[in-house]
């Protein structure tokens, strides 16, 4: 088996002490930041970047891969013992999971959650292994047409299927494409939208535009309609895992898998529908149906298995065809390209013994969190005393560092403002923010493979469904499209209990404090 | 007819909350007073450890009850705990208020201030001021 | 494999803190070249970020200059450090420059030009190479011209980015082919690599791009080696024939050279010069040019003005035949 | 949030003072056409004007093959107006987006606007400070503004806090990992010996 030799081989790499360091620094960071409202991996490894100009790629990949899955980890902690979501894929954990911590199973729901994070991701990160290099095989035939293709499903699937409103989605995505538009065309080498300033021939740097939106963004959100008063702590207290617990744990943390890594791998994917679909699938499968609503494990198990096998799953695209579906893929392409290196069909020969090197801290961190997080998980609480004021003060310290770090001009730290107030109106009127991020980088993804699909077809646009891979993707964007209207119109404005279900998880947070604010018009 | 008097009892879950509690329990009864419990919190933290919620409220409201005192529960979220625990004084026209005291070094007085400190010099009735675990009575 | 890029890259930012901290009026008398400064006016790890840095540790390890400092000042095809250097009052200070310089002050129209500022010396040079899919039905550059020939914009060609070495090779080549430049159906990529993934799924006709990019591919024959754009054959790829062997009159070099600011007395110009030269003359540097590939270019002083001035004219004038320049 | 005694304790309601809150009916849904969200929508049909419009500003070298430079901005220009049309018709008609939610927000909270604009003047100030007294007593001052603006007490405690945090970073990413940030001449020279 040769993914196996080259996993071994990534071991090697991985178990040195400095490596074994920054894996676990990544860990603790990401656990630490997914604990802490307002920070998600996204912000935090775009506020980490400018380590990567100084550690040697392979180091820096190592504490990235050990942030991203610790901030999973983190963020099932809070949603558990504070009913907090940090992200929108833990709401499902939160969900049930803080229903079980009322009723004094805490330890039970942080186990369930802990040890189904440890299995899905390190199942889901060895299939991660297996696939990589199927994929690069397949995806060496990957047509320019069939790039453009996946962009417009991506596309599709984050302006459209995942946000309240498409149309606020669509108009985020349209302001990330506009950002990606500025600077020089790649095919012809001409400058677009520059506006006369130099600084902007290279482009928008995504670390100013994610700092900007995530970091400045949310700190000037949260500060515009602060929340005072602390929220009540569930005592992690009961036994862990009993038998019968183990029991009902065991099958959701497979069935939560298998859901998470392939749709995460798919270039529409992103962590949320896995985790809402596990949710729906325990509550069918479930033997204990009438502790659904009132803390049942199940709903804990698999949720969380499903989003930690869908980070894992990310990793698919963004390594083999260099395509970034979540927000945190984004940031990490962008740290690939900070080193000269391009993910993509090429990179796991070019590269080879930095994937498996990072494949294999992926393992390493994933089990470092399990003997972290079970027993800290109140010393993890305890960040949480920090002082509102003191913490997204800080968050702007250094959002400061790392975008002015980048090129050492404070025009990045102005320019970081002023898309950080963009971001904040976003967020104030309901447009997603996520879409801009994804515009931004797969925008010039989409245009460039396009127009080199058509160029090589010398005009031929038959060219974009040619091969069998590009009809069924952009079959599946017209899917994603259709569908939700088509549902409605079907369905009419008559809700299933389901639907109610999952509507009331999307809204969980805000009920943490006060009721829903305001609820017309999803 | 004579005003009921009252007793102003500033409370946090920890021992010297819990010694200023008895203690205030204790002259309430003495004086035939009744307790107003102010349990209060900046609120600038998500988590605020010595903010009662919960069971562990639950809990304080049915041992104030037991007490058969009249009682009333205050949880106010401001800016200050001084503040708050003279507001609460004032409104009332308290008689006494009870506090616990933290020791400190020197060095912590001089970087943290002292709420106790501003509770002494803002406040305008006696004030009782409890150290530790009470004796057993 | 890079592996070097990622050593130099640890040093990056290292450097870069000290500048900072020292930049505020230090402008060092001639002949103090105990503190140097090299501008590379692209993103690290790029050629000019990697050959400036090989660049600073045979100054520093063969005890030429005590503290070299490499910077990055990236955008427009380099020619916003052009525009820096021009300003600049420090007479310690090398900018790493090369052949696609010339053709961006062209296509960014940008104010500053190479004869605003002093050049010091071209020192390296890289072998272009022209590769075809491994089943392409033609296996030698005169069978792929043929083709070419007959049909240019059905024979899509994939390379660097637009303006580049790359372009321009590809237009020099169809020049000499009889082949309209403006005909070419140039694929622009970000980078050997990418362009990498559309050779070997066979989507393009063919590709250029530097011998480090294509050498592994063609050496364990998933690419077919057309030509090479040297007077010489590289030792990367010996098997495969320069252009000129193959009856085609197009000699590329991808050169890199230095310069430094302009208005600088001649004294100070010499002290650069020589310094220049003698890292050239070290075991270091040639173990260096060994190691990464490169081919030997040295040509210092005047001589390497008058270079710039030619390569400056023919490279306007196939930009503008291929159209990038109006 | 109101500083007075919460009424509601009494009646035992033990969720704390948030949850407290949930007794109480649901604010109604807010009418009527939003000012900023339609601002916000005019904003984008300005940026789609401007695109389809610089568009035609940009150079079509003729090396260009089938679709040039051109066409992705049209086409992003037209979709981004398209949406601006749209979202102003059904904004309009009253239509508001969902408030992002945040684990710290208040949604029921009014926009304080002061407060915003105070940490923008910040953050622009320490941006145009840093070349001038150095990043860590530049994010020092912005800090302890941040503080403020979001409820910290006092003087001494947000910039000890806000000082202590900046020096520790600085000494970190700058003596530790080499990243360039200019520390200001104090800490240049007290740091030197490194």
């Amino acid at each position: 088996m040769g993914a196996l030799s080259d996993l071994l081989g990534g071991f090697a790499d991985a178990l040195t002490p400095v490596n074994l360091l920054f894996a676990l620094l990544g860990v603790v960071l990401g656990t630490a930041v997914g604990v802490l409202p307002g920070i998600g991996p996204a912000m935090t490894v775009a506020l980490l970047l400018p380590v990567t100009y100084t550690l040697e790629p392979t180091t820096a990949f190592i504490m990235f891969a050990g942030i991203y899955y610790g901030g999973m980890y983190g963020g099932s902690t809070t949603s558990i013992l504070l009913n907090t979501p940090g992200e929108s894929s833990s709401i499902m954990t939160a969900l049930e999971g803080n229903l079980m911590a009322k009723s004094g199973r805490g330890a039970a729901a942080l186990a369930t959650a802990a040890i189904g994070s440890f299995v899905a991701g390190t199942i889901a990160t060895l299939l991660l292994a297996l696939v990589a290099p199927v994929v690069v095989d397949l995806a060496i035939g990957i047509t320019p047409a069939d790039y453009f293709a996946l962009a417009v499903l991506a596309f599709v699937a984050v302006a459209t299927v995942l946000g309240a409103s498409p149309l606020r989605g669509l108009a985020s995505l349209g302001v990330g494409l506009y950002l990606g538009l500025v600077g020089t065309d790649v095919l012809t080498g001409q400058e677009r939208f520059t506006v006369g300033v130099p600084q902007l021939s290279d482009g928008i740097d995504v670390v100013v535009v994610a700092v900007g939106l995530f970091a400045v963004g949310e700190t000037l959100y949260v500060a515009s309609r602060l929340r005072r008063g602390p929220v009540e702590v569930m005592a992690a207290s009961g036994s862990y895992l009993t038998r019968a617990d183990l029991r009902r744990s065991w099958k959701p943390w497979l069935r939560g898998t298998a859901l998470g890594f392939p749709l995460g791998a798919l270039p529409a994917g992103g962590a949320e529908i896995p985790t809402f679909l596990s949710y729906a699938a325990e509550r069918k499968l479930t033997k204990h149906p009438e502790e659904f609503g009132r803390g049942a494990i199940e709903g804990v198990a698999g949720p969380e298995a499903a989003n930690n096998a869908a980070a894992a799953g990310v990793l698919v695209p963004l390594l083999t065809l260099g395509l970034p579906t979540s927000a945190t893929a984004a940031i990490i392409l962008a740290a690939f390209q900070g080193y000269g290196i391009q993910p993509g069909p090429t990179l796991l020969s070019t590269e080879s013994s930095l994937v498996w090197t990072l494949i294999a801290s992926l393992l390493i961190g994933n089990f470092m969190l399990l003997v972290l997080n079970l027993p800290l998980a109140g010393v993890w609480v305890k960040l949480l005393r920090i002082p509102r004021p003191y913490l997204y003060a800080g968050i702007l310290l250094f959002a400061s560092l790392g975008c002015y770090a980048v090129n050492a001009d404070p025009l990045d730290l102005v320019l970081l403002l002023v898309i950080g107030l963009l971001g904040f109106a976003m967020r104030r009127y309901g447009w997603p923010v996520a879409p801009a991020v994804i515009g931004l980088i797969l925008g010039p993804v989409a245009e460039t493979n396009l127009r080199r699909a058509l160029a090589i077809s010398s005009g031929d646009l038959g060219v974009l469904v040619d091969t069998w891979f590009s009809r069924i993707v952009l079959a599946l964007a017209v899917l994603a499209l259709v569908l939700p209207v088509v549902l409605r119109a079907v369905r009419g404005r008559r809700a299933t209990p389901e639907e109610l279900q999952a509507g009331e998880g999307l809204r969980h947070r805000e009920t943490v404090g006060a009721p829903p604010a305001d609820e017309e018009e999803r | 007819m004579s005003r009921q008097p009252v007793v102003v009892v500033g409370h946090v879950p920890t021992p010297r909350g819990r010694a200023a509690l008895e203690h205030g329990v204790e002259e309430a009864h003495r004086r035939g007073a009744r307790l107003v419990v102010v349990n209060s919190s900046r609120g600038d933290a998500l988590v605020d450890e010595e903010y009662l919620q919960g069971d562990p409220l639950r809990r304080l409201q049915d041992e104030l009850t037991v007490s058969g005192l009249p009682f009333e529960l205050r949880r106010p979220i401001g800016r200050d705990v001084a503040e708050e625990l003279a507001d609460a004084v004032s409104e009332t026209g308290a008689d006494l208020l009870v506090i616990g005291l933290r020791r400190r070094s020197a060095v912590g007085k001089l970087l943290m201030g002292s709420a106790a400190q501003r509770i002494l010099l803002t406040v305008e009735c006696p004030i009782l001021t409890v150290k530790g675990p009470p004796r057993p009575t | 494999m890079p592996l070097s890029r990622r050593s130099f890259l640890a040093g990056a930012l290292a450097t870069t803190a000290g500048v900072l901290a020292g930049c505020a009026g230090t402008v060092v008398q001639a002949g103090d070249l105990s503190r140097l400064r090299l501008m590379a006016p692209a993103s690290p790890g790029g050629g000019w970020d990697t050959t400036a840095r090989v660049f600073q540790r045979v100054v520093q390890t063969s005890g030429l200059a005590r503290n070299v400092q490499v910077f990055n000042v990236e955008g427009a095809g380099g020619t916003i450090g052009l525009g820096q250097l021009a300003r600049e009052t420090d007479d310690a200070l090398l900018m790493m420059m090369g052949l696609v310089m010339v053709g961006a002050v062209d296509t960014n129209d940008s104010a500053t030009r190479l004869a605003d500022v002093t050049p010091i010396a071209r020192l390296i040079g890289e072998t272009e190479l022209i590769v075809a899919p491994a089943d392409a039905p033609y296996s030698d550059i005169a069978g792929f011209v043929e083709a070419w020939a007959a049909d240019p914009a059905g024979t899509p060609i994939a390379g660097g980015s637009a303006g580049g070495t790359d372009q321009i090779l590809a237009g020099l080549l169809a020049q000499a082919a009889g082949i309209d430049p403006g005909q070419v159906n140039y694929i622009a990529y970000s980078g050997g690599g990418e362009s990498l993934a559309a050779l070997l799924g066979n989507q393009v006709a063919a590709g250029i791009s530097g011998t480090a990019d294509y050498g592994e591919q063609v050496r364990t024959g998933d690419l077919v080696g057309l030509a090479v754009s040297t007077a010489e054959r590289s030792d990367q790829v010996p098997d495969v024939p320069t252009l000129v062997e193959s009856g085609f009159d197009v000699e590329v070099d991808n050169w890199r050279g230095l310069m430094a600011r302009p208005g600088m007395s001649d004294q100070a110009r010499e002290d650069l010069t020589a310094l220049v030269v003698d890292v050239h003359d070290s075991d270091e540097w040639a173990e260096a040019l060994e190691t990464n590939g490169w081919s030997d270019l040295l040509l210092a002083g005047e001589e390497y003005g008058e270079f710039l001035v030619e390569e400056e004219q023919r490279v306007l004038a196939i930009l503008r035949e291929i159209g990038l320049v109006q | 949030m109101s500083v007075s005694p919460d009424p509601d304790v009494s009646t035992r309601d033990a969720t704390g003072a948030h949850a407290s809150a949930g007794g109480r009916p649901p604010a109604p849904p807010r009418t009527g056409v939003s000012r900023g969200e339609l601002a916000m929508t005019v904003l984008l049909g300005v940026l789609g004007v401007y695109l389809l419009l610089d568009a035609a500003n940009i150079a079509i070298p003729g090396s260009s093959n089938t679709i040039g430079p051109r066409f992705f901005p049209y086409l992003i220009g037209g979709v981004v107006l398209a949406t601006a049309l749209a979202l102003g018709f059904r904004v309009l008609r009253g239509d508001r987006g969902p408030a992002d939610e945040s684990e710290d927000v208040d949604p029921d909270a009014p926009t304080s606007w002061v407060a915003v604009g105070t940490i923008a003047a910040a953050f622009l100030g320490q941006a145009l400070l840093i070349n001038v007294v150095g990043w860590p007593l530049a994010v020092t001052l912005m800090f302890a503004v941040v503080a403020w603006s979001l409820g910290a007490r006092g003087v001494v405690r947000p910039l000890l806090a806000g000082g202590v945090l900046a020096v520790v970073v600085w000494i970190v990413f700058v003596k530790g990992l080499g990243v360039a940030l200019p520390g200001g001449v104090l800490l240049e020279l007290a740091t030197s010996w490194f």
